[in-house]
């Protein structure tokens, strides 16, 4: 089964990426973007046919590797992907 | 007997003139691949003989020119032909080092392009037995206000940064220079160098039939299949369409590789090792059988791939990076996996060393290629392309040379100029202290760096001055290795040897093929004037874009000895009150000069001469000094002449300096007007500082008399700026501003 | 007095700060030479000190440190830190102080988003703890930093909580000791270039004290952290 | 309107981050999973209110600095967002 992880930087923490993408795009004349953030996204296979049980498990993975829960959020899709 | 055979050859299928055409072999060169095999090949042999025989693997367009460098020496323990060149250091251990290109790469892909090149000269080190201690990268860039200019130096930069900082190896030093020669064609040249035990010094030479071939390191993927090929061909339009699948480095697979190869070569389960680079499984297997003398046969299905249904073809000629292909000794089979085990990398047998000469591939059984070893590297083609020399520029006389209105404005603009500017926007992003042997950073004339655990240290730098190649490409070449030699000299080491990079464009051009002659008819001279044979290289051909070549640049890479760190000294004047003195002579020679170009927008006017028995004569005596503790600081002059590099010194030490002109009054400066001595570029000079009281210079002066060695008292060090003949003082603020400013001001930070 | 550095896939300063302890080291009786300890080992010997070294553990990919913090040698060096056992994490040490939740916040990419490698200054901020002992509170040090991601970010509450404690161990500042936002070479939060915990005994930063401590190198500002552990933990 | 890029390499491109992470999970426990790949996503406010012309200008975006289309593909969805 398919899944994607989204891992992105908590609301009140400052993002020095999405930072310096926005500048950059104001720079190359895309004035009107705002609030850019940047994330990590992560596609993976899961050799589990419930999806519940996956998603627990992805859930886990989030917890103990993927995310770093003090500053990230995560959310967890299944059976999407690229 | 060509005209025979190739009738057949549109018959038969497979093979059409078409794709022969695009694994870039002539029809004389497809003839002679059916010459060789005895039939014609099939796709995956035609792939095969066009790695083999392209300009990146053969040399076919340098070779008999390479052949004409001095290559021997006490020093040399290994010559060109190996890896890597390796010489002797003393107390036991050999120092391992090579430069090579990524140029087309880069272009394409400045990051990557940058990484992989670094990952790829680390691996020739490393291959040989040697722990890399230092990397280093010269850069050619096109003209600033190109639109693509910024985009690849900051790609570059960053992937140069990113690979070595990761695999925890300090870059610390390079070059990197603008010219709008540049603009489709950038360069990437990184050099590594490596220090290993003398007696435990690995090579490719496969011996032992029935040998196991070992794979290690990473998977196979679709990565840069014929990278070699197109590092064999001009650009044009199309070839963005033409594109391969870009080489991703992966630089923390790499230190894993290291320090896997380094423990199993502390035992004795190696027979032979080699990199995977250029045309990778090919060349790496051909090589090892070729210079062993023996065969190989492959069982492909064993080699690991990174992706399903991958093909004989695409296996060998996948340019994946972070692999090696090893012989071992068979009863240490399992000694070896176990290391690679612990690292966490590929390990496969793939095959064994046969007495038949050929290459035999098998996918689950079946022979898929076969190919005769020894005579396809023997008719590998080999060409005296034809060439015509660069006409020599009419000389420039300095006083034909207008002067700027104001020397120290001059100066100002010279030091915050491109390619005079300080780089250490490029060396910050540089890990350049990691292993903690780093005495001399980045910023001098050569680094310095330790021999772990002793008081000794390697000196290494790069250079090249295109613009004196394009003058005269003769001159251009010695002066390259010249220069290297004053570098290294100037941090008071003893120069040892050399590897090149000789970047050039497309050598089917006589002109061109010109350059390259030139340029190493220059190299050839001066190294053996010098005693610095050179001991490794690569050439990069066909920097071109519709139709225009690249400035010659034929970088060159040093490397020399420091018996004793204390004994050393670096570019920063140290205190207010010493004398300064200028060694070597000063004419003002302002052709082909920085000057010149930037100051006054003028191409023109001959290279400045070089005299090697002067370099030679100026430069020992120079090292006597710093050896001698006679210096307090030293500083070689290049591009910018004196005014630059007083103006570096300045800096550096943070200390300022007042000059006045030989004869004292400025419009009394000899025959030389004054912006000539300030900004001419005469070739063996320094500039040193005597430390404490008037004797100290006094002695200086005298040792250089006794030397037969122009030197002059040409001003003293003190304050906060730097007032030149005749000139307002240039505070150091506004001189630092100027230098430190360019580069992130042009990068937008 | 026993030290173990922790080597991970990836760690790159593992030499360099064992160069340091030997030299701090040396000739005091009854030392050991420290001992290098591999990341699957969980089981390594008793030692007064563990250090996790600079580097780029596991490529620094995903997050720096973060695949570090799962090793079998962490998880024991996570137990021992908190039986007491003094833990020192330099650089990529630190990130995964942090992963493991030893040390409060976390460190993200560089506010320039490049990787910085130069002689930056820092100020103490205490002496009263076994790792900067020999330094006096408030006295500046120059030291190399090399890092693509050391930007301190701890929320408010946090970022009072450590003050109020002492907690912050070194932060970046003028060669004056002013702590301005131009000295600050990634963005740290309130120019935070190293923490304690709140007993003292585990001490993250983000410069590396191993790389001057020599004055071969052009400085030995480092050298009074590896004597004064050596000293505290004799 | 919000917007959500997803960055992820070419097909085929090596992914050593991905690797990396598929290792590390493995080494948790997490033995069933595979072909873990690592992207990046960005979330974005773009002042902009017909869609059509801010997936145009999105497009632009990615071409000119969001991805690196050498070795990258993206996708744009709109009105979307964490
Ligand atoms: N790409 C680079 N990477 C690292 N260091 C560099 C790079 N380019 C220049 N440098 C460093 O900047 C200093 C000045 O370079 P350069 O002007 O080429 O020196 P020189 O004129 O003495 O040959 C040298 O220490 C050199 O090593
Ligand atoms: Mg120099």
């Amino acid at each position: 089964m398919k899944a994607r992880v989204h891992v992105t930087l908590k609301p009140g923490i400052l993002d020095p990426q999405g930072k310096a993408i926005q500048h950059a795009l104001g720079a190359l004349g895309f004035g009107a973007v705002d609030k850019v953030r940047q994330g990590k996204v992560i596609d993976l296979e899961i050799a589990e046919t419930d999806p519940e049980a996956a998603r627990a498990s992805l859930r886990e993975m989030c917890e103990k590797l993927l995310a770093n829960t003090v500053i990230e959020n995560y959310a967890i899709e299944i059976d999407a992907g690229p | 007997m060509s005209e025979a055979v190739r009738p057949n050859l549109a018959r038969s299928g497979e093979i059409t003139p078409e794709i022969v055409a695009e694994h870039g072999l002539s029809e004389a060169e497809y003839d002679r691949v059916i010459e060789v095999l005895g039939r014609e090949p099939n796709l995956l042999e035609l792939g095969i003989f066009s790695v083999m025989w392209s300009e990146h693997c053969s040399y076919k367009s340098s070779k008999i020119w390479l052949k004409t460098l001095p290559t021997e020496g006490p020093q040399v323990i290994l010559g060109p032909g190996e890896n890597a060149g390796v010489i002797d250091i003393g107390e036991g251990l050999a120092a391992i080092f090579k430069m090579e290109s990524h140029n087309h790469p880069s272009f394409i892909e400045p990051y990557q392009g940058a990484a992989t090149g670094v990952g790829g000269i680390l691996r020739d080190v490393f291959t040989m037995g040697a722990r890399p201690i230092a990397n280093l990268n010269a850069l050619r860039f096109g003209d600033p206000d190109h639109p693509r200019t910024r985009h690849l130096v900051a790609g570059v930069v960053a992937g140069v940064g990113g690979y070595g900082n990761c695999v925890g190896v300090p870059t610390v030093g390079g070059e990197v220079n603008f010219d709008p020669g540049y603009n489709g064609n950038i360069l990437v040249n990184a050099m590594t160098v490596g220090i290993a035990r003398k007696d435990r010094i690995f090579t490719s030479g496969a011996s032992g039939i029935g040998n196991p071939i070992v794979y290690v390191g990473s998977k196979t993927g679709r990565d840069g299949i014929h990278g070699a090929t197109m590092a064999s061909a001009e650009f044009d339009d199309r070839s963005e369409a033409k594109r391969p699948t870009v080489q991703v480095g992966d630089p923390f697979t790499e230190k894993l590789l290291i320090e896997a190869c380094l423990e199993l070569m502390a035992t004795d389960a190696i027979v032979a090792i080699q990199d995977l680079g250029a045309a990778g499984l090919t060349c790496s297997s051909f090589e090892m059988a070729s210079k062993g003398g023996l065969g190989v046969e492959l069982d492909l299905e064993t080699v690991p791939c990174r992706e399903d249904g991958m093909t004989p073809y695409e296996m060998m000629l996948s340019e994946s990076q972070e692999r090696m292909l090893m012989v071992i000794e068979p009863a240490k089979e399992d000694l070896a996996r176990a290391v690679f085990e612990k690292w966490d990398l590929e390990f496969a047998v793939i095959g064994r060393l046969t007495d038949t000469g050929r290459m035999v591939l098998k996918l689950n059984g079946a022979v898929v290629g076969d190919l005769p070893i020894d005579p396809l590297a023997e008719a590998a083609p080999e060409y005296d392309r034809p060439w015509t020399p660069t006409p020599a520029p009419a000389e420039l006389a300095p006083g034909s040379v207008p002067a700027p209105e104001d020397m120290g404005r001059a100066l100002l603009d010279l030091v915050g100029s491109p390619d005079l500017c300080s780089r250490r926007w490029v060396w910050e992003q540089y890990d350049h202290m990691v292993m903690a042997d780093t005495v001399g950073r980045p910023g001098g004339d050569a680094a310095l760096v330790r021999i772990h655990g002793s008081d000794r240290a390697l000196a290494i730098t790069t250079d090249c001055t295109p613009r004196y190649c394009q003058a005269d490409p003769k001159a251009g070449g010695a002066q390259a290795v010249a220069e290297a030699w004053r570098n290294l000299t100037a941090v008071g080491a003893q120069p040892l040897a050399i590897t090149d990079n000789l970047n050039f464009g497309n050598p089917e051009r006589p002109e061109i093929m010109g350059q390259l002659v030139g340029c190493i008819q220059g190299i050839g001279e001066a190294c053996a004037a010098l005693g610095m044979p050179v001991v490794s290289g690569n050439v990069s051909l066909y920097n071109e874009t519709n139709g225009k070549g690249i400035p010659p640049t034929p970088v060159i890479g040093a490397v020399g000895l420091v018996d004793d760190i204390a004994r050393t000294t670096d570019i920063a004047f140290k205190a207010a009150g010493e004398a300064i003195v200028l060694i070597g002579e000063t004419r003002g020679h302002l052709g082909a000069s920085i000057y010149l170009r930037d100051a006054l927008g003028r191409r023109e006017g001959a290279a400045p001469p070089v005299d090697l028995a002067a370099e030679k004569r100026h430069g020992d005596l120079v090292r006597g000094l710093i050896r001698g503790g006679r210096v307090s600081a030293c500083h070689d002059l290049a591009d910018g002449g004196l005014a630059v590099a007083l103006a570096e010194m300045a800096l550096a030490g943070d200390l300022g300096a007042t000059i006045e002109a030989p004869g004292s009054a400025p419009e009394d400066a000899g025959e030389t007007p004054l912006h000539a001595w300030l900004f001419g570029e005469d070739q063996a000079r320094y500039l040193v500082t005597a430390p404490g009281a008037e004797e100290a210079a006094e002695s200086l002066l005298e040792a250089a008399r006794a030397a037969g060695v122009p030197a002059a008292r040409i001003g003293v060090t003190g304050g906060p700026a730097l007032t030149l003949p005749g000139g307002a003082p240039i505070s150091l603020g506004e001189l630092r501003a100027a230098h430190e400013g360019w580069l992130p001001r042009y990068m937008g930070d | 007095m026993k030290a173990a550095i922790v080597v991970f896939p990836g760690s790159n300063c593992d030499r360099d700060v064992q160069v340091a302890l030997r030299q701090s080291m040396r000739g005091a009786p009854g030392h050991d030479e420290p001992i290098m300890v591999w990341h699957k080992d969980a089981d390594f010997e008793k030692v007064d000190l563990i250090v996790l070294p600079g580097g780029f553990s596991y490529g620094d990919y995903l997050r720096c440190g973060a695949m570090a913090a799962h090793s079998p040698a962490m998880t024991e060096v996570v137990r021992r830190a908190k039986a007491g056992v003094p833990v020192l994490g330099i650089c990529n040490g630190f990130q995964m102080l942090t992963e493991t939740g030893l040390l409060p916040g976390a460190l993200l990419r560089n506010a320039g988003l490049k990787f910085v490698c130069r002689d930056v200054h820092i100020r103490v901020e205490t002496s009263q703890s076994p790792f900067t002992g020999r330094y006096q509170t408030g006295q500046r040090l120059r030291v190399p930093i090399a890092h693509h991601d050391g930007n301190y970010v701890a929320d408010e509450e946090e970022l009072e909580r450590l003050e109020a404690r002492g907690q912050i161990a070194f932060r970046y500042c003028e060669p004056d000791g002013a702590v301005t936002e131009a000295a600050n070479p990634n963005g740290a939060a309130r120019n935070v270039a190293g923490v304690f915990n709140e007993a003292k005994t585990v001490l993250g930063l983000m410069p590396h004290p191993e790389r001057l401590a020599d004055s071969a190198l052009g400085g030995a500002d480092g050298r009074p952290l590896f004597d004064g552990l050596v000293e505290a933990l004799s």
